[in-house]
């Protein structure tokens, strides 16, 4: 059942990002890539990610495409244009190039939980003071499934503050440096 | 003197540089003082040079003298020790270097004195005697490497001194890029040697090769190789001589300073100063031995049909250059190094004496505004009336330079040749090489005495009015030249040979020995003895005489037409044909086709067109066209941008992947 | 200085003081245009609070430094060693000399707009995290927090569409080149159960380089191989730099590219020490290319700015020739040439900023003729810092590439440095042309350069720079021994390394 | 179990993302297809973080943050461009090439 759902999803999300790509008008190209985010929230939750799902479509869902379509209709862009998309053999060496990008990151397919787990869990690994670091073994407590955002959480604030507080400065200098740009006159 | 005392060498002149570099930014006019401290701080480590040289005169040290100065990079692997090294070799540059630098300072006071750049001029000539001076002292090959840039570098400056005229400004660009061939070739040589050594101190070098590298082994020969090809561009040699006629647009002291007897002679240096490697790698060592004997026969024959009477002398130095290299290359280390301080006397002075030449033509030209070429022989003649010192020191170091003895020149060239002759009994390829070395000696003497008749003898030919205006040239000038008279005349002493009636012979080589006996052992020096050797002295003197009587025949057997009317050189192909056929092909058999080959085939074709157009600007042009093709793709469009970086992300990708 | 626990929050904060610093400063800078943000005088208190701000973050670095701080325990997120106190420093003065070749452009050009110090503040906090990281997470995030502000600094002159278009281009492609980047991390935390450097370390030695770790890694290459210019990755570069503002210009060739090298070396010699073979033939061959198509497409430029822009692509192939040398050596050399490079091209922006008064596109080997004898220093200290760019002994730029020739010979690779050789003497090509144009030639005009004179805070950038190319040029001893003791953070590999942070 | 399949899936997705990049001249649409090689690799950090713990979904709360900042701040360019060239084609913008 997980697997036909998660197939069902999943060809929604290569279809909807095909689309995405290839529609003319820039407003339905945003909408299918919306569609790609609600289809990959649903491979999120099959993923026990619930807390991340639910941030992919309240944050990019939600907030980063409406951005897009509140500057394509500012711009007064929504409508096909005729030099938007390629034409001729640049095409083919689009497809032929991302295959080769695909075709290169095809060869993890085989990866599974027990084989990285094999791998990580080696001995020399668990048995040297890496166990200690932080992000080094595998959190597998009864938290994760009782409380998926304190397990989060915890993590982000505790190892990975300095990361947190960083984002802070991110997302400040974006905020300044849009302002700067869009200001009217300097 | 202290031999450790050595840095002053090299400090006095950078005091120079910096009083007369400073003059020139703030005072130019401050002629005076430019004059005594430009030729003084010289004159000054000359003296320093000589004091250490008379120190150690008596008791030679049997091992380099090494004055570390200061670790410059030191640290893992990779050191450089900023090192001097005195031994017998860099001794004997230095005497010359310093020497004739000196006389060339000083007569630079005369030549100069009303161009406007004066103090800039001594600063450019102080700054070059610091890089030169440490690519001599320098005890090992990046410290040498150094000076050699530093060279070039000054060089490039003085070439271009006039830089207001557009020939001259090219002409220094091409000293640069057939430069920058040749030091490509000395770093190889460099990484070889470090990869395979682990050091690139001479000395070192000297007692690790013979017992770590393979006699006649592919490293040693590549590295040899390599080096050899940086000397060659140092010192113009086939097929990187092209740069040094051009060069000769820079004033005509730098010519006589920079292109005659100090830095084109860095190529020789360097083969003497890694004497050993070469002497262990027989192929470079022919290789060498070949280039040279090829460049000086080649540009002898393209000397035979220049007017400008620094060409001649420009081709002359090319040719001579070619001789040290087949010394060296015949394993006679001394030989080449003894030529190279002949030369430099007759050389200097042959320069510095056509320097007095144009002095006096350019004063005549300019009393009567006339705007003829001040150094077209063609326009010259009969002025052995108006300069008498001058002539008569020429005509001294076209004695030397044809190699009448006792002059300096029959020495070292004998000496050369006899090398030369003798490695024929080892690998027969020598005698072809001998044998090119002495056609070239035929042709040395020719065109000496050509360029000599046409300046000196016949009728005048420089115009009625400006012939009043013609005279000898000051002290200041003629002082240095009557000194490198002297030692023209009288330099061969050094190294006289067995034959010799009188003692002291030998005497470069005794001094040399401890320097060069690694490399003697590996490869001795054979020259013939007995009648073989007789034999040989007799054919050069022939040689000799034979040329001078026939360059000035052939010349003066008929009337020289000023520049002006002669024919014109563009459409002299049917001319020189014409002229080639009927006329002169009866007055000499061998010198006539000779001079139409030289001019046509060797001149205009491999030299202009081969080496000119597909070697050097061939290859800057190959190098301009790809990149023009890099400007091409660079199309300001995103897209293909997105796709060069795909292309390189699959490559990657799918690297790791197999 | 006792050894610094990073697992409290005062262990934080000391180790990442100068960090702070920057960051504290760039807020201030903020505070300050809240309400004075109209004048000239405005920007330029702006820009002077800014270069307080960054001395002091040095002074702090030194502090840190010269205590010889160490962890205590394991590593936590940024490293504690020479080596990241040494790649602060280059990065600090990268910023210091964007600063002050801002200063009086800003105000000359009219873009009298106060944000953009603390725009530069926040891009140097990001780099000093990117050059610093020992964890992949604040790597990526410190190449994001170095990026959007400078993205936006590219775009800066809003009166010229080609910033704009310069701007647009580097943006679009940077964030598509940020996705490959993240991905790598992906793979590489899939591959080994974490994004700590020095785990990752451990892992891979431990396991060699399984294939989704291998894919991991070549996609951080191509990441951090867009950063620094490198041919392929490099088609942004002249464009971006040619549009940009020259003081952007000068900070994106410096401040970018030293901070991506740095975070290339650490990533590389702490993440895959011993899986050097996986990565050495891609580094040769970015390498490689970098330097030849570089170095080749220089020397058909007039433009000198757009020259600058090829050269460094060149010169970020020498880098690359550094790092794959994959040594101790090579990252000490990587450090050095970095240093010499920060030093020699904000000196040379400094003076194409003066030279062209708006213009800097049309700034072209023929329009500095004569330039030697209408302004003797500047024409130096522009001869100077062509020197040094091609590496001519008795300056910094030879001391670097020394090194960095070195550093490869011991390798035993010929290959790579008879590349690097070739294309140096190429690049005499390109760079000796203008010493030449401004001592051999004739001024094109009377009035030509009769502008051309560097403003206070220039001259100090340029003044400084040159003095240093040439005293480390001449004594380059104490930087020598310094790079070199720096890279010591890289003794020792994977386990064995792990192992000798035990506390 | 699902792990696998993700990690194709995360790579279709990305080059589908990567050949939009270079199938479009529209600089919005440009910009979205990289959003969508940012949602790809935040699949694969999810579906790794089953395997490696929580570190992974992490990562994606911080990617979001990065795609926010990035899609302001490149918005905001493309603006400062459409209002010099009236267009957000990129086949008109070349001015800067050679």
């Amino acid at each position: 059942m997980t697997e036909f759902v998660f197939y069902t999803l999943a060809a929604a999300a290569v279809l909807s990002a095909l689309l995405c790509i290839v529609q003319k008008n820039p407003v339905p190209s945003a909408l299918w890539l919306v569609s790609t985010m609600f289809a990959l929230a649903g491979i999120y939750v099959l993923l026990n990610a619930q807390f991340i799902a639910a941030m992919q479509v309240l944050v990019y869902a939600g907030a980063v495409m409406v951005l897009f379509l509140f500057v394509i209709m500012l711009l007064n862009l929504g409508h096909a244009s005729e030099t938007d998309r390629k034409r001729g053999p640049v095409v083919l060496v689009a497809v032929l190039l991302a295959a080769g990008i695909a075709a290169a990151l095809f060869a993890v397919r085989d990866t599974s939980v027990a084989s990285l787990a094999a791998r990580v869990g080696a001995p020399e690994v668990a048995s040297s003071p890496l166990a200690a670091l932080p992000g080094a073994g595998r959190v597998q407590s009864a938290e994760a499934f009782t409380n998926p955002i304190a397990s989060i959480a915890r993590p982000m604030f505790e190892t990975y503050l300095v990361p947190f507080e960083l984002t802070s400065v991110l997302l400040l200098a974006a905020a300044v440096g849009a302002v700067v740009l869009a200001k009217r006159k300097l | 003197m202290n031999p450790s005392w050595i840095w002053l060498t090299i400090a006095l002149p950078f005091i120079g540089f910096l009083v007369n570099g400073a003059l020139a930014l703030a005072k130019p006019e401050a002629k005076r003082v430019v004059a005594i401290v430009g030729p003084g701080v010289l004159l000054a480590a000359f003296a320093v040079a000589v004091g250490i040289f008379a120190g150690l005169w008596g008791n030679p040290p049997d091992q380099p003298l090494v004055f570390p100065l200061w670790a410059w990079i030191g640290a893992g692997g990779l050191e450089i020790n900023l090192a001097l090294q005195v031994d017998q070799l860099s001794l004997v540059m230095l005497l010359v270097v310093t020497g004739v630098g000196s006389l060339i300072h000083i007569f630079s006071v005369g030549y100069m004195v009303a161009d406007p750049g004066f103090a800039r001029f001594f600063a450019y000539l102080n700054l070059f005697m610091v890089f030169m001076l440490i690519l001599i002292l320098g005890s090992s090959l990046p410290v040498l490497f150094v000076g050699w840039e530093g060279v070039g570098l000054c060089s490039y400056l003085l070439i271009g001194f006039w830089y207001q005229e557009k020939a001259n400004a090219d002409a220094g660009k091409k000293a640069f890029i057939v430069n920058r061939i040749g030091d490509f070739g000395a770093l190889v040589a460099m990484f070889i040697l470090f990869w395979s050594l682990g050091t690139l101190e001479f000395a070192e070098i000297a007692t690790l090769a013979p017992t770590t590298l393979a006699v006649g082994g592919a490293t040693v020969t590549a590295a040899t190789l390599f080096l050899f090809l940086g000397c060659a561009g140092k010192s113009a040699q086939i097929p990187l001589y092209v740069w040094l006629p051009d060069a000769m647009a820079g004033p005509t002291p730098v010519s006589a300073l920079i292109h005659a007897a100090t830095m084109v002679t860095a190529g020789v240096y360097l083969v003497a100063r890694t004497s050993v490697l070469f002497a262990m790698a027989p192929l470079s060592s022919a290789v060498v031995a070949g280039v040279g004997a090829l460049t000086a026969i080649f540009a002898a024959t393209i000397g035979l049909r220049q007017y400008d009477i620094k060409k001649v002398l420009a081709y002359s130095t090319v040719s001579q250059l070619g001789y040290m290299f087949l010394g060296v290359g015949s394993a006679a280390y001394t030989a080449g190094v003894f030529h190279l301080v002949t030369h430099a006397f007759f050389k200097a002075l042959l320069f510095l004496g056509s320097g007095s030449v144009i002095h006096a033509m350019h004063h005549a030209y300019h009393a009567t505004h006339s705007h003829d070429d001040a150094q077209d022989i063609r326009n010259m003649g009969g002025l052995k009336r108006y300069l008498p010192t001058t002539f008569i020191l020429m005509l001294l170091a076209t004695l030397a330079i044809a190699g009448i003895p006792p002059f300096s020149g029959f020495f070292s060239k004998d000496e050369i040749l006899a090398s030369a002759f003798g490695r024929g009994a080892e690998h027969p390829i020598y005698y072809l090489f001998w044998a090119l070395g002495a056609a070239a000696a035929l042709l040395t003497a020719f065109y000496m005495m050509r360029m000599m008749a046409m300046t000196f003898w016949g009728e005048n030919r420089t115009g009625a009015t400006e012939r009043e205006h013609l005279h000898e040239a000051p002290m200041v000038m003629t002082g240095p030249l009557i000194v490198l008279g002297v030692l023209s005349v009288i330099g061969g002493v050094i190294n006289l040979p067995a034959f010799w009636p009188t003692p002291p012979h030998h005497g470069l080589e005794r001094w040399l020995e401890p320097v060069l006996a690694p490399a003697a052992r590996l490869m001795p020096v054979q020259i013939p003895h007995g009648a073989t050797e007789y034999a040989l002295i007799g054919a050069a003197i022939l040689i000799a005489v034979v040329g001078l009587v026939a360059g000035y025949r052939t010349t003066l057997a008929k009337p020289i037409t000023a520049a002006q009317q002669a024919p014109e050189e563009v459409g002299f192909a049917k001319v020189l044909f014409h002229k080639y056929y009927i006329d002169e092909l009866y007055h000499s058999l061998i010198v006539r086709p000779l001079v139409g080959i030289s001019r046509f085939v060797l001149w205009r074709f491999v030299d202009q067109g081969v080496i000119d157009g597909a070697g050097v600007n061939g290859s800057a042009g190959l190098m301009k066209s790809l990149g023009w093709l890099g400007t091409r793709l660079q199309s300001g469009q995103l897209g293909f941008y997105v796709i060069v970086f795909l292309v390189g992300a699959v490559w990657l990708l799918h690297s790791v992947i197999r | 200085m006792n050894p610094i626990d990073m697992r409290t929050p005062l262990g934080i904060v000391t180790a990442m003081l100068p960090e702070l610093i920057v960051v504290a400063t760039s807020l201030v800078v903020l505070l300050l245009n809240a309400w004075r943000h109209r004048t000239a005088a405005d920007s330029r208190l702006a820009g002077q609070v800014s270069l307080v701000g960054l001395v002091v973050a040095l002074a702090a670095l030194a502090a840190l430094w010269s205590g010889g701080a160490t962890a205590a325990g394991p590593p936590h997120m940024v490293a504690l060693d020479g080596y990241r106190f040494a790649a602060l420093g280059v990065v600090l003065v990268a910023s210091i000399g964007g600063v002050l070749l801002a200063l009086d452009y800003l105000e000359r050009e009219g873009m009298l707009a106060p944000e953009y110090y603390s725009l530069l503040l926040m891009a140097t906090a990001g780099m000093m995290y990117l050059a610093g990281a020992e964890d992949l997470i604040v790597l990526f995030l410190g190449l994001e927090v170095m990026s959007v502000p400078v993205y936006v600094m590219a775009a800066f002159n809003r009166r010229n569409v080609l910033s704009a278009e310069a701007g647009l281009k580097y943006f679009l492609i940077g964030a598509f080149a940020s996705a490959f980047l993240l991905y790598g991390i992906a793979l590489v935390y899939g591959a080994t159960g974490s994004t700590a450097l020095t785990v990752i370390g451990s892992a891979t030695s431990a396991q060699g380089l399984p294939v989704m770790a291998g894919l991991g890694l070549m996609l951080l290459v191509i990441g951090l191989g867009f950063k620094v210019a490198s041919v392929p990755f490099h088609m942004w570069a002249p464009d971006v730099y040619d549009g940009a503002p020259t003081p952007v210009t000068a900070f994106m060739a410096t401040g970018v590219k030293a901070a991506g090298f740095l975070a290339l070396v650490r990533v590389l010699m702490v993440g895959f020490p011993n899986t050097i073979d996986s990565w050495q033939p891609a580094l040769g061959g970015l390498a490689a290319a970098s330097m030849i198509v570089g170095n080749l497409v220089a020397l058909t430029q007039r433009s000198i700015k757009r020259m600058l822009a090829y050269s460094s692509v060149a010169h970020a192939g020498y880098l690359l020739a550094a790092v794959w040398a994959g040594s101790r050596a090579g990252a000490a050399a990587t450090l050095m040439y970095l240093g010499s490079y920060v030093l020699t091209t904000i000196a040379t922006f400094g003076i194409l900023g003066v030279l062209g008064r708006g213009g800097e596109r049309d700034v072209t080997v023929d329009s500095v003729a004569g330039l030697a004898r209408r302004r003797p220093w500047l024409a130096f200290a522009l001869a100077v810092c062509m020197f040094s760019l091609l590496g001519f002994p008795g300056t910094f730029g030879f001391v670097g590439k020394w090194a960095i020739l070195s550093a490869i010979t011991a390798e035993h690779h010929r290959a790579l440095a008879v590349v690097l050789v070739l294309t140096s003497l190429v690049s005499a090509g390109y760079y000796l042309p203008i010493v030449r144009s401004m001592y051999m030639k004739d001024p094109v005009s009377e009035a030509s350069h009769a502008q051309a004179s560097l403003p206070a805070a220039a001259r100090i950038a340029v003044a400084i720079g040159v003095v240093l190319i040439l005293v480390f040029g001449v004594a380059p001893q104490p930087v020598v021994t310094s790079t070199v003791e720096t890279a010591r953070a890289f003794v020792g590999t994977g386990l064995d390394r792990v192992a000798d942070l035990r506390p | 179990m699902l792990l696998g399949p993700s990690l194709v899936l995360s790579a279709i997705l990305f080059s589908i993302g990567v050949a939009g990049v270079m199938l479009r001249r529209n600089a919005i649409i440009l910009f979205m297809c990289v959003e969508l090689m940012l949602n790809a690799v935040n699949l694969s950090f999810v579906a790794l973080s089953t395997a490696h713990g929580f570190t992974g979904q992490v990562m994606v709360f911080f990617v979001m943050t990065v795609a926010a900042a990035e899609a302001a701040v490149g918005l905001a360019i493309i603006l400062a461009i459409f209002r010099h060239t009236k267009s957000v084609d990129l086949k008109t913008m070349n001015l800067l090439q050679g």
